[in-house]
């Protein structure tokens, strides 16, 4: 059996069986974890299967016409896994008293194994399906906190513009079918170039192709087509939120890499730079807002869309450098990685204190020592701070644009780098430097920091030696 | 029937004045069912797209039509999910103004 | 030469789409977005995708609508919902002019005025039978999924909670 | 011994961990194993700094490590770590001012112990590295694995005000030390085949980028030496900053920017820096004469002594870019010799504000009857850093201002500057120190020990005012080396 199909099969088995499990031990296991449990389980075989696959080399996938089984796809599904896992080892603690915990986790797989299949995806049809399978469950998921208005309000904001984003890329999806009278993406790619060079249909490919950014465009963050993100972010449980942000965000990313960079490179011309000026204007707006923020997952939203503006990049150039991909593949892994590790730090002080203002991160680094300081180096790591991850693949991404041809990219990107430290260095400043009254030692809950540690782990580690990692995306840029 | 003579460009103007209602209508409405009602027209002008197109290419094919098929299908489900959302919204707030819902602010 | 029938079916489903934005009670937007989905499934049927058309009468017409109503009937009210304002619906109706101009004149420029549907090579509708088991199954797999999943989120969204009653 | 330079930089950021743990038992034990730590180190560097001396080897890299590929993906970034006569010196200052710090903090430290001494054997290795690097990158990570435990000391263990000034110096040299990244990425990106290492750079660089990316540099070496324009973070961070750290902020951390002008801008970009090296010096000089100026109007003596510190900067710049040999030189013994008189003076500021509870330096009055040993000390001191002719400094400085003056005589009004800090720094003790008491002002006077190891900056200051050679003879080769690519030969 290939990759793939045993990645559905564990995967749905998984989330099929979840809510049958939960009913059925309700009543014999109180506080309900098994549903956790079992959640965590089939997440970590499943990263476990796509991990051990990277190294060895790839059968094709069962209709091969509709699925590529390529490193890109091990790769984002990695990522994406890993962030699933993350989310449900959080999830554990966060949300324990949850009547309906068995849909929660079964919920939060089909979100997996939507990102999953996205990946892989070479088929207009199927991007959509798994598209809409990856985005559902999230709308659900992001109002899980049934009873809390904040909750709502995310959910049914998330919900109208997730739509809407669906409704566009179907748009353009219908738009690329008449052009091309297929919908897989091999001959998508060389119908546009037969379009592109006889310039008889290349007005309705544009506009296709824009269809196409903004639709991705909501999912990946990018302004402007972000202003939900803090609000939904903010407002849903802070575990779903570090899907959407590290998980689900990624999954926009893969899809534009297949269908606006690989399928449809004919149309460099008009995307490279209109994807520029928005990757310029992403980070500008997405730091300058962030600096302005009270609350911290909203604060982690804006830095989220400013880090999409980082990834947007490494599109941007990919035509022109050969590290352009690369770089944004790098980046996506990375920020996988940081942004989890953030939102989980935050989950804990909320899930702690049940406070999000960032004053309540006020003598942290006493109050709760090892939140604060995995805190800190998911955020030192964000900016771009060596010899943490972050830093690499920002790099990576800024020799890209410098050899790309479009140098001030990397200028705008540095600049960034520096006003992002505003931010970050503000909440480091007040977790290590003020005080809090009455500052008691709280306790740091098991799971989710264990959660953290694996993060901070990773971090590290592909800090001080991203070889093996840049050599995977380099070689998953080649097997596109 | 002895239709399928209009140009191409018939169609597709309808299904582009569809979706600038679906547009005008997410921007103009706060009503969450009515931008709910939007999506839809949004969808359908692409459904319309994804028919046509497989009537009209060159070497037809059903391609389209199975396109319109699953989309229609997807559209059910996401309508399903957007619905129970908004009844949530509304036993919680008593609200499904979009507007009116701004706990959230930074 | 324009059809009639197409011009009919092409002034129901815009105007039925227009009314289902504007009508001032929620419930005729509701029957009117029913109307304008008819519309299109007349598209359908000249298009010779009689298939699609049903499905269209059954699930949107059958189902969407049909599940939109009660919501409404659930909700009816719209008294606390503000009409937008004058200048906003001003906004509205100049980005969707723009929009459509902007579309069909793209359109235009591309040349789908002289692009007419091939005579005498119809598909059968039953190539999507055939399609859907062969070629696209997996989609359709992926499809239930996504099915079950929306199922069950949105059961989980509105039940009322045992303690909430 | 193999990987001398790797244990010099990874023993003590690895021995951060238990000192860490070690110091959360009890504070002392802490400052105890730190201390053994730093000694050790200090024995290894001198070890090694002497093996240099005797084969005279200072122009070329000793001891070279790598290049080892460390990112190899990416061509040309690898670990790679070397010692020349350039960056000697200021190893073995690392080595010893560490030491120094770590017996002075342990009076002057008294909350997180554990932390405070992990944090500065972490400083300790990464500072090492900086200065040892033949990778830009390396040299990047090491320049801002610096900058995070600065940022430390100065908001855990820093004055009131000490968050501002910590803040404000994370953003200043954040931002400085990412626009020098900038200008690495441009010649990362338009050398083929593209590479870091320093050693593969030399000569290879056209002028218009090397133009481009010396501005980068100078930004960023600017803001951490620093020149004038650029310094404003400086007074805030020592004010703040506690007396120990406040000898690594001007001890070290200012080296940093001396060092990057030398190795970069001098050695990578020498042809930019030929066509723009009377722009080096008016900086220099204004930075000079800006620091010597505003230093004698202060009242605070911590901030006078910050102050002086930008206007020694200056001779370095000065001297760096005059391009001949006793410029180069004598700039970096300039900064061996300022770095350890400046540290005297920062720790002595701190004892002092310690016992009579103020810095003012009106309020120092009679210092000579009450503190006498101190006080002697503060005037030793005080003369080593102005370069009166009994230190070392004198030499330096001398160096210096002989090298300004061979490429061009008005280069002169440099001398201006030691005569002005002299004569104003000697009033001014004179009023204060070594006036008589206020009546019934009684504070301690050091203890013998701390006296002994307050002597113990002294010492390197009278060997190497009688041979200074030690230096002279490691960095002389190194600056010909520089000197041939400044002439362009």
């Amino acid at each position: 059996m290939d990759l793939l199909s045993n990645l559905i099969i564990l995967l749905a088995g998984g989330a099929l069986a979840l809510p049958g499990i939960d009913f059925a031990f309700k009543r014999r296991v109180p506080g309900g974890r098994l549903p956790g449990y079992v959640a965590v389980a089939v997440l970590v075989a499943s990263s476990l299967l796509v991990g051990f696959s990277a190294t060895r080399t790839l059968e094709p996938a069962f209709a091969s016409n509709l699925f590529r089984v390529d490193l890109l796809g091990v790769l984002f599904s990695l990522a994406v896994l890993l962030v699933s896992v993350f989310v449900a080892i959080a999830s554990l603690d966060y949300v324990e008293r949850d009547p309906n915990i068995g849909v929660y986790y079964s919920l939060l797989i089909f979100t997996a194994l939507g990102m999953v299949i996205l990946a892989f995806a070479v088929d207009l049809l199927v991007i959509f399906v798994a598209w809409e399978l990856m985005s559902l469950p999230t709308y659900v998921l992001a109002g899980f906190s049934k009873r809390d208005p904040s909750s709502n309000e995310a959910s049914i904001k998330y919900f109208l513009v997730g739509a809407l984003g669906s409704g566009l890329i179907l748009y353009a999806i219908s738009l690329t079918y008449g052009l091309v009278g297929s919908t897989g993406l091999a001959e998508t790619f060389s119908a546009l170039t037969r379009i592109i060079s006889e310039k008889e249909l290349a007005p309705l490919a544009v506009l296709s192709l824009a269809l196409f950014i903004g639709g991705f465009g909501f999912k990946m963050a990018i302004v402007p087509f972000h202003m939900w993100i803090p609000d939904a972010y903010q407002g849903a449980p802070t575990t779903v939120s570090t899907l959407l942000a590290a998980g689900t965000k990624k999954a926009g990313f893969v899809a534009a890499i297949r269908v606006l960079v690989i399928a449809m490179t004919a149309l460099r011309a008009d995307w490279t730079i209109t994807l520029a000026l928005l990757a310029v204007l992403t980070m500008t707006l997405g730091n300058i807002a962030a600096l302005t923020q009270r609350s911290i997952t909203r604060l982690l939203a804006y830095s989220s869309i400013a880090q999409a503006g980082f990834i947007v990049i490494g599109l941007a150039v990919a035509p022109t450098s050969s590290l352009g991909l690369v770089g944004a593949l790098f980046h996506v892994l990375n920020h996988a990685i940081m942004k989890s590790a953030a939102f989980i730090a935050a989950a804990i002080v909320i899930f702690k204190t049940g406070r999000e203002d960032l004053a309540n991160f006020n003598g942290l680094g006493r109050r709760m020592p090892f939140t604060a300081f995995a805190l800190t180096i998911s955020m030192l790591a964000l900016a771009g701070v060596p010899p943490l991850n972050g830093f690499w693949s920002k790099f990576v991404l800024f020799t890209a644009a410098i050899q790309g041809g479009l140098p001030w990219l990397a200028v705008a990107g540095i600049l960034n780098s520096i006003l992002s430290l505003g931010y970050y260095g503000w909440l480091i400043k007040r977790m290590y430097l003020d005080d809090f009254e009455g500052a008691v030692r709280i306790r740091e809950p098991a799971n989710l920091s264990a959660a953290l540690g694996i993060g901070l782990v990773l971090i590290i580690v592909i800090g001080v030696y991203p070889t093996p990692v840049i050599e995977l995306a380099r070689n998953a840029v080649l097997s596109t | 029937m002895p239709h399928g003579f209009e140009p191409l460009l018939d169609y597709f103007i309808v299904s582009t004045i569809l979706f600038a209602i679906g547009v005008y209508g997410l921007v103009t409405k706060r009503n969450a069912l009515r931008m709910l009602f939007a999506i839809e027209i949004i969808i359908n002008a692409a459904n319309l797209n994804f028919v046509a197109f497989s009537r009209y290419l060159t070497n037809p094919n059903v391609t389209g039509q199975t396109f319109a098929l699953f989309s229609i299908a997807l559209a059910a489900a996401e309508a399903a999910v957007g619905l129970a959302i908004i009844i949530l919204v509304f036993r919680v707030n008593r609200e499904i103004d979009v507007l009116e819902l701004r706990r959230l602010r930074g | 030469m324009v059809d009639i029938v197409f011009l009919a079916l092409a002034a129901v489903s815009i105007g039925a789409s227009v009314i289902a934005l504007e009508a001032r009670e929620i419930v005729y937007g509701a029957v009117a977005l029913g109307v304008s989905f008819l519309g299109l499934a007349g598209f359908f049927i000249i298009l010779d995708a009689p298939f699609v058309a049903l499905f269209q009468i059954t699930v949107y017409v059958g189902a969407v609508v049909v599940l939109i109503l009660f919501t409404v009937m659930l909700i009816r009210r719209e008294k606390g919902v503000k009409t937008p304002a004058a200048w906003e619906r001003g906004v509205g109706i100049v980005a969707a002019a723009v929009l459509a101009i902007g579309m069909g004149s793209v359109a235009f420029a591309s040349g789908l005025q002289t692009w007419v549907a091939p005579q005498g090579v119809q598909v059968s509708f039953r190539e999507i039978g055939v399609q859907l088991l062969t070629q696209y199954w997996p989609i359709l797999l992926i499809l239930g999924l996504v099915l079950a999943s929306a199922v069950m989120g949105a059961l989980t969204l509105a039940k009322v909670e045992r303690e909430e009653k | 011994m193999a990987f001398l330079i790797s244990v010099l930089i990874f023993i003590p950021i690895l021995a951060a961990i238990p000192t860490f743990l070690i110091g959360r038992r009890k504070g002392v034990y802490a400052n105890r194993f730190s201390l053994a730590v730093s000694v050790v180190i200090l024995a290894l560097s001198l070890y090694t700094y002497a093996g240099i001396l005797r084969a005279g080897s200072g122009a070329e890299f000793n001891l070279v490590e790598g290049p080892i590929p460390w990112v190899t993906g990416l061509r040309g970034i690898d670990y790679y770590v070397g010692m020349d006569g350039l960056s000697a010196p200021l190893v073995i200052l690392s080595a010893f001012l560490t030491v120094l710090v770590i017996i002075g903090s342990g009076r002057l430290i008294k909350e997180r112990e554990g932390l405070y001494y992990a944090v500065v054997l972490f400083f300790e290795g990464s500072i090492i590295g900086f200065f040892t690097s033949l990778n830009l990158i390396l040299f990047y990570v090491f320049f801002e694995l610096v900058l995070i435990p600065m940022f430390f000391f100065i908001g855990i263990w820093g004055g009131p005000n000490r968050k501002y000034a910590a803040f404000k110096f994370l953003l200043f040299t954040f931002a400085g030390s990412t626009i020098i990244l900038l200008g690495f990425f441009g010649l990362y990106a338009f050398i083929s085949p593209p590479t870091f290492n320093i050693t593969e750079l030399v000569g290879r660089i056209p002028l218009w980028l090397q133009i481009l990316a010396s501005i980068a540099a100078f930004i960023g070496f600017g803001v951490k030496l620093p020149i004038v324009p650029l310094h404003t973070w400086l007074p805030d961070a020592h004010v703040e900053a506690p007396a120990p750290i406040s000898v690594f902020l001007a001890g070290l951390l200012l080296k940093m920017g001396g060092y990057g002008f030398l190795r970069i801008n001098l050695g990578l970009f020498p042809d930019a820096s030929r066509q723009f090296a009377w722009v080096y010096i008016l900086f220099g000089l204004l930075t000079m004469f800006y620091g010597a100026i505003v230093a004698v109007t202060q009242k605070d003596l911590k901030r006078m002594i910050a102050l002086t510190s930008i206007n020694h900067m200056g001779f370095v710049l000065l001297g760096g870019f005059t391009g001949n040999q006793i410029g180069i030189s004598g700039a970096v013994f300039q900064m061996f010799n300022h770095g350890v008189a400046i540290g005297l003076l920062f720790m002595l500021s701190g004892f002092i504000h310690e016992q009579a509870g103020t810095r003012e330096i009106p309020g120092l009055k009679g210092l000579r009857v009450t503190m006498p040993r101190t006080a002697i000390l503060l005037i030793m001191g005080s003369m080593a850093a102005m370069g009166v002719p009994i230190f070392s400094n004198f030499i330096s400085e001398f160096m210096v201002i002989v090298g300004a003056i061979a490429v061009d005589v008005r280069y002169a009004v440099a001398i201006l500057i030691p005569i002005i800090t002299v004569a104003y720094f000697l009033l001014v003790l004179r009023r204060s120190v070594l006036s008589p008491p206020v009546e019934g002002v009684k504070h301690h006077d050091m203890t013998p020990s701390t006296t002994t190891a307050m002597l113990l900056y002294l010492v390197p200051l009278f060997i190497l005012l009688a041979f200074p050679s030690l230096i002279l003879d490691v960095v002389n080769p190194a600056s010909a080396v520089l000197v041939r690519t400044f002439a362009g030969v």
